[in-house]
Formats: structure tokens, C-alpha cells, sequence
């Protein structure tokens, strides 16, 4: 069962978002992505107890944040597609859809807030007829029937819905790390440089692209490949290591990268413990 | 005393005795209102005067040591089919369930109610203790001793009742495994290795506030 | 109408209204008075005015569908101080945002409410349902048949409303022009390349000042 933690300052990605664009004047867009994870955590760590739930839901604003702005960033950019572009509108637009809804009800909760308040200042008559009109009334449990009161018993009794683990967010998984990794190993020369470009070359799926980007991290953290940037932004060169002369050889460790196949389920399973 | 003060302390005694359920003491309207015992006497003298002469049904009594509205004698026909008709008294859909869950379940703890319900359901067992239709069956044998209440034959007598054997039916529930299991462990106290006492529902952090549900 | 005859139904009126513990639906008076509902509507009209008039320490309202007396909005100080117990805690933004959403879009299931605050909702939801604010209201005839909620009569008892439609219009909560153009700005999607490598000013501290903006 949940219980409610409800100190933090912002109570929910929009909320902060909202907050980091009106009260800061942030242009998302001009950030770097090391800001916009920054700024996030910063804030993240700002609550005081943090609640599962929040948590997530700074994570899944900061992703679709990152994710908007890497697809920038990856090559290509310039020459996007006219559909993407559009797709790159259409999802600005719904996320300052959403933006505008939030700050609507927003607006429109003070006001309750205020009736509310102006509210518990009166208080009605509930003192009901005095004697003998007091006595006069019905008993209230003649006018329930036996079946009404079953009725009322299988309202009360019956199990409250179980927390359904909303992954309306969530694209569908087309390509694997696991499988970039294994195309990557095949195309690259061993000891030569080769840029990241060349080895997204011809695809055109943006997913694809980025997940083939994850695999050459992954393959950089076992020590199979180098990786150089010579500039901010600039072209990222792929070099495959030796196997003699990198320390613990070439073999692949595929226990991780089961890590990325499971990273879904994970989640979800977090979610349920809490 | 300044005319200002007094206008000022009659509508604040109208104010309180209407938000009050019970006769209010001269003593807290004093009080409430700066102003001295004697004063509030005269003020609410005044104000069944006032109600009289302008043909009001109503009237400011003085009763059990307190002041408290009530209906103008005049009124009393019409009081009366109000009354008689029912619109006066109603069980909320709070106060049923918890008599249903009690009807069902018993004999059963405040906190166990508290556990199935989701929320503080203190005064609404007063309120249904105070009808008659439940009342303290017993203690629970496990740590804390719990109370445990029951329906009352009074209860069945209103349902036009038998026995509890005669209550419909529970619907079947098909719930998952483990809703059952979170429900158990709610409900089965002396199993609960944490020791959790009676004012402390599974959820009470939950509660985040002082509120309890709606009085019937 | 005969004047004897609506001084005889303004009595009833009144004594009626003092003797219920809700809300009078006009209807009901009109019927125990034997006047067509308009008079009713007319003679309870009648009565606020006269105890505004007379500067009465409290009010006929007309809330959530129905009559009822209540204290006048200035002797809150009082009342207040009279009936601490009954105070409950204020609501915290979250709760506040949700009960907003629920009052405006009713009926509404818990994942949309979800998806316009993009937090999950299922604790505020279960305050506002103990505070007696919002209610299950039916269920969704897509697949799912998710919970739709709304908002109770308690809702618009505790607003002081007489219904739904005298919630001010959502359409004068739409942000304004300049609000929209920054956040256009602050989305903007094209940009000048140059701009990318710039260090862009955030950092946390900066936001330090907001911790004052809402308290839970």
C-alpha cells in the first residue's frame, strides 16, 4: 500500500518544468544535457523524502527532455526529414500542450483553495429537529434492506484496484543493444580509427541510431573499443582495441549486457514493490 | 458598553449558536465574545424578542444550561411530517459500509475496519454505537487487547432479521493472491510479527491529516 | 397569493430549514407548504435579504441544490475559534491540483488525472476520497472499466456552492498570451547553431528562492 510523502517543493515534472521556463527563464534548448540532469537531480535531491513515484516521474520528464534534445545532437541532424521535423513539432507542442494544461489547473486550484478556506469560515446547521420532533424520526436502518446492506458490504470489502504500472510513455523496442554490439564488432577493423557516423551510416531509424550509439558505450566500458572526441559536438572516432593489448582481452562479457535487456522489467519491478 | 460592541457580540452569539449542535453555555459565548455573562443573557433575550415580534419559525431557547434555535411552537405541523417523512435522518454511504463490513466481519477491531475502509472510522463507530446497531462484543486475545465489535439485536430487528445467518450472501470475490495476502496480514493482528497496536491501520501514514470520515 | 398565506409558508420555511441537518431540496418545502417551488425560491430570496437587513449573525444559503442556514461569512473569527475541533488541516497543492482537475473534468478516471500532472495521483486521490471531496462515480465503458471520479455533494456544501456550474469558468484559468510565448520560447526547437556550445546559466542554487512557493 502507498503512503503519501508530500514535502517537496515541486510536485511533479511539469510542475518544475513549469517552474524552470516561467520563474527562471530557462530555454531548454540552449542547456547542455549534463544541465538539464544536473538541474534535475539538484532537484530531486532538494526533496526531502523522496517518494518512488516523484522520483520516476522527474526521471521520465528528464529522459523525454534528453531524449528531445540528443536527437539534435545526433548526426544528421541537419538534414532531418521533413516528417521528423514535424514529429520533432508535434512532440514540442504536446509537451507545451500539457505544460499549458498543468498551469491551467494550477491557476484554477487557488481559486478552490481560496473558496475552500472562505468555506470552513461558515459552518451550517446540522443540529437537526429538537425533542419531540428528534425522536419523531424513522430509524435511518428501516429504510435499508437486507440487500442493500450486502450491496454495501461488497463495496467495502472488495479488494481496492492494484496500482497499474502506466507505460503509456514507453516506445517499443526495436533493436537491441545486444544485437548493435554484435554488428558493431563485426564492422570494425581492429586498431583503426573509424567515425561514429560511418558506422550509423545509411540507417535511418533514429532509435537504431541511438541504440547503436549505447552499444559503443557499452563495448568502451569492457574495454574493447577506444573512444575519441577531439571537440564538443565533434565527429566521435571508434577505434577496436588489440586483444593483446588490451588488459582482459577482447572476449565479450554478455552477463552485461543482459543488464540492458532487463532494464525495462526493473523498473516495473520497483514500481510494484512500493 | 458601546452600542458598536454589542451589535458586534449579538451576531456573534447567533453565529456560534448556529454552528453549534449542542446548547451553547453563557459562559462560552462570554467568552467567545469579550463581553460579560450578564450581557450575553440580555443579548439573547433580545434576540428571542427580536425573532418573536418579526413573526420568525423560529426561535433562540434557553435549555439545558445553554442557548440553542429551535423550531417556533407554531411550526410544530409542519416539523413534524418534515421529520416523520425520513429527510432527516439517512445513513451516509460511509456509516452503512462500515456497518456492513461490522455486519460481515464480526467480531472485529477498530483498526481492522480502519485497514478495509482506508480511513479513520472512529466517529462513525461512535455514531453507530450511539444508534445501537453495534457495540463491544469482546477483546481481542493478542497483544493490545483490542475491542471487538458486533452488530446488536437491535440491528437485526430493523433489518427485520432472524439471525446474522440470514444476512444475504457475500458476492465472490476473485481477488489476486497477494490482495488477499496484504488483506490478511491487515486483518489478522497476533499474526503480524511488527506488533502493530490498535490505532495503527497498515496505511496510517497515509492519513496524512486529522480528518475521519463523515458523520452519518 | 394571499399575504396571510406566505407569511404562514415564510414561517415554515424557516422552521423547517432550522430542523434539518442538510441541505432542503425546494421542492421538499414547497410540497410541505403547499406553494408552487418559484414561491419557495422567492420567500428564501426574501428571507437572506431580511437578515441581512437586520445585520443577523447568519444566512439563509442556497447550496448544493438545496436551503439551508448557515453563519454569515463575517463572524468566521468566532466560529472559528468556537468549533476548533472540526477544523481539518489545509490541503496541499497536490491535492488541491487533483480536487481541481476532478471538479472541472468530472467524471474522470484516476490515469487521466495522472497523465494532465504527470505525477501519480492514487494518495491524493485517497485524501480527497477521506476528506469526503470526491467519490467513485461509475466506471469507464471502454476496456479497463476504470473508476471514473467525481465530486460529492460535501464538495459543494464545503465551497458554499449551489452546483457545478457556479465553479468560475476554467476558461478564465487559460494562461495568458505572454505565459504561452514563454513557454514557446522555452521550447523552442530552432536555434541558432552557434548557441550550442554556450554554457547556458543553471544550476541548482538558483532555484532556491521557490521553496517558499508551496508549502505540502
Amino acid at each position: 500500500m502507498s503512503y503519501a510523502v508530500s514535502t517537496s517543493v515541486y510536485e511533479g515534472p511539469f510542475e518544475l518544468l513549469l517552474h524552470l521556463i516561467l520563474k527562471e527563464e530557462v530555454d531548454l534548448w540552449d542547456l547542455r544535457l549534463t544541465e538539464v540532469i544536473d538541474a534535475f537531480l539538484a532537484e530531486v535531491e532538494r526533496l526531502d523524502h523522496v517518494d518512488l513515484d516523484t522520483a520516476t516521474e522527474f526521471l521520465l520528464i528528464a529522459s523525454t527532455l534528453v531524449e528531445l534534445k540528443a536527437r539534435r545532437l545526433l548526426p544528421g541532424a541537419e538534414s532531418l526529414e521533413l516528417d521528423e521535423e514535424l514529429l520533432r513539432f508535434e512532440e514540442r507542442d504536446l509537451l507545451l500542450a500539457r505544460l499549458l494544461e498543468c498551469k491551467t489547473f494550477k491557476d484554477a486550484s487557488g481559486v478552490i483553495e481560496r473558496m475552500l478556506r472562505a468555506g470552513q469560515g461558515i459552518v451550517a446547521r446540522t443540529a437537526g429537529p429538537e425533542e419531540p420532533f428528534a425522536s419523531m424520526a424513522p430509524d435511518p436502518l428501516e429504510r435499508v434492506t437486507p440487500a442493500a446492506l450486502v450491496a454495501a458490504a461488497n463495496r467495502g470489502l472488495v479488494p481496492k484496484p492494484r496500482d497499474v504500472v502506466d507505460t503509456y510513455h514507453v516506445a517499443p523496442i526495436r533493436a537491441s543493444v545486444r544485437d548493435a554490439v554484435e554488428i558493431l564488432l563485426a564492422l570494425l577493423p581492429v586498431g583503426e580509427d573509424v567515425s561514429f557516423r560511418n558506422l550509423v551510416a545509411g540507417i535511418e531509424d533514429r532509435l537504431e541510431v541511438i541504440v547503436r550509439f549505447l552499444a559503443v558505450l557499452e563495448l568502451f566500458k569492457q574495454g574493447i573499443v577506444d573512444i575519441t572526441q577531439l571537440e564538443t559536438f565533434g565527429d566521435l572516432r571508434v577505434r577496436k582495441l588489440d586483444a593483446r593489448s588490451s588488459g582482459n582481452g577482447t572476449a565479450l562479457d554478455a552477463e552485461s549486457l543482459d543488464d540492458w535487456d532487463d532494464a525495462p522489467s526493473a523498473v516495473a519491478a520497483s514500481r510494484e514493490d512500493h | 458598553m458601546e452600542e458598536r460592541v454589542i451589535t458586534e457580540a449579538r451576531r456573534a452569539v447567533e453565529a456560534v449558536v448556529m454552528a453549534s449542535v449542542e446548547p451553547v453555555e453563557p459562559q462560552v459565548l462570554a467568552q467567545l465574545c469579550e463581553i460579560p455573562v450578564d450581557e450575553v443573557e440580555r443579548i439573547c433575550r433580545e434576540l428571542a424578542e427580536d425573532y418573536e415580534r418579526d413573526g420568525r419559525g423560529f426561535t433562540l431557547a434557553r435549555v439545558a444550561g445553554g442557548y440553542r434555535f429551535q423550531t417556533h411552537a407554531d411550526m410544530a405541523p409542519y416539523v413534524e411530517r418534515f421529520v416523520l417523512e425520513g429527510q432527516t435522518s439517512r445513513l451516509s454511504g460511509a456509516s452503512l459500509e462500515t456497518l456492513a463490513i461490522i455486519a460481515y466481519k464480526q467480531p472485529i477491531s477498530r483498526a481492522q475496519i480502519s485497514a478495509i475502509r482506508g480511513v479513520n472510522v472512529e466517529s462513525t463507530l461512535a455514531t453507530l454505537e450511539q444508534r445501537g446497531y453495534v457495540e463491544e462484543v469482546g477483546h481481542d486475545p493478542g497483544p493490545g487487547q483490542a475491542i471487538l465489535y458486533g452488530t446488536t439485536r437491535r440491528f437485526l430487528e430493523q433489518l427485520g432479521l432472524d439471525s446474522l445467518r440470514d444476512l444475504p450472501a457475500l458476492a465472490d470475490f476473485v481477488p489476486e493472491a497477494e490482495v488477499v495476502e496484504a488483506l490478511e496480514r491487515g486483518l489478522r493482528l497476533d499474526r503480524s510479527p511488527a506488533g502493530m497496536d490498535d490505532d495503527a491501520p497498515i496505511d496510517a501514514e497515509r492519513n496524512d491529516d486529522s480528518s475521519s470520515e463523515d458523520s452519518p
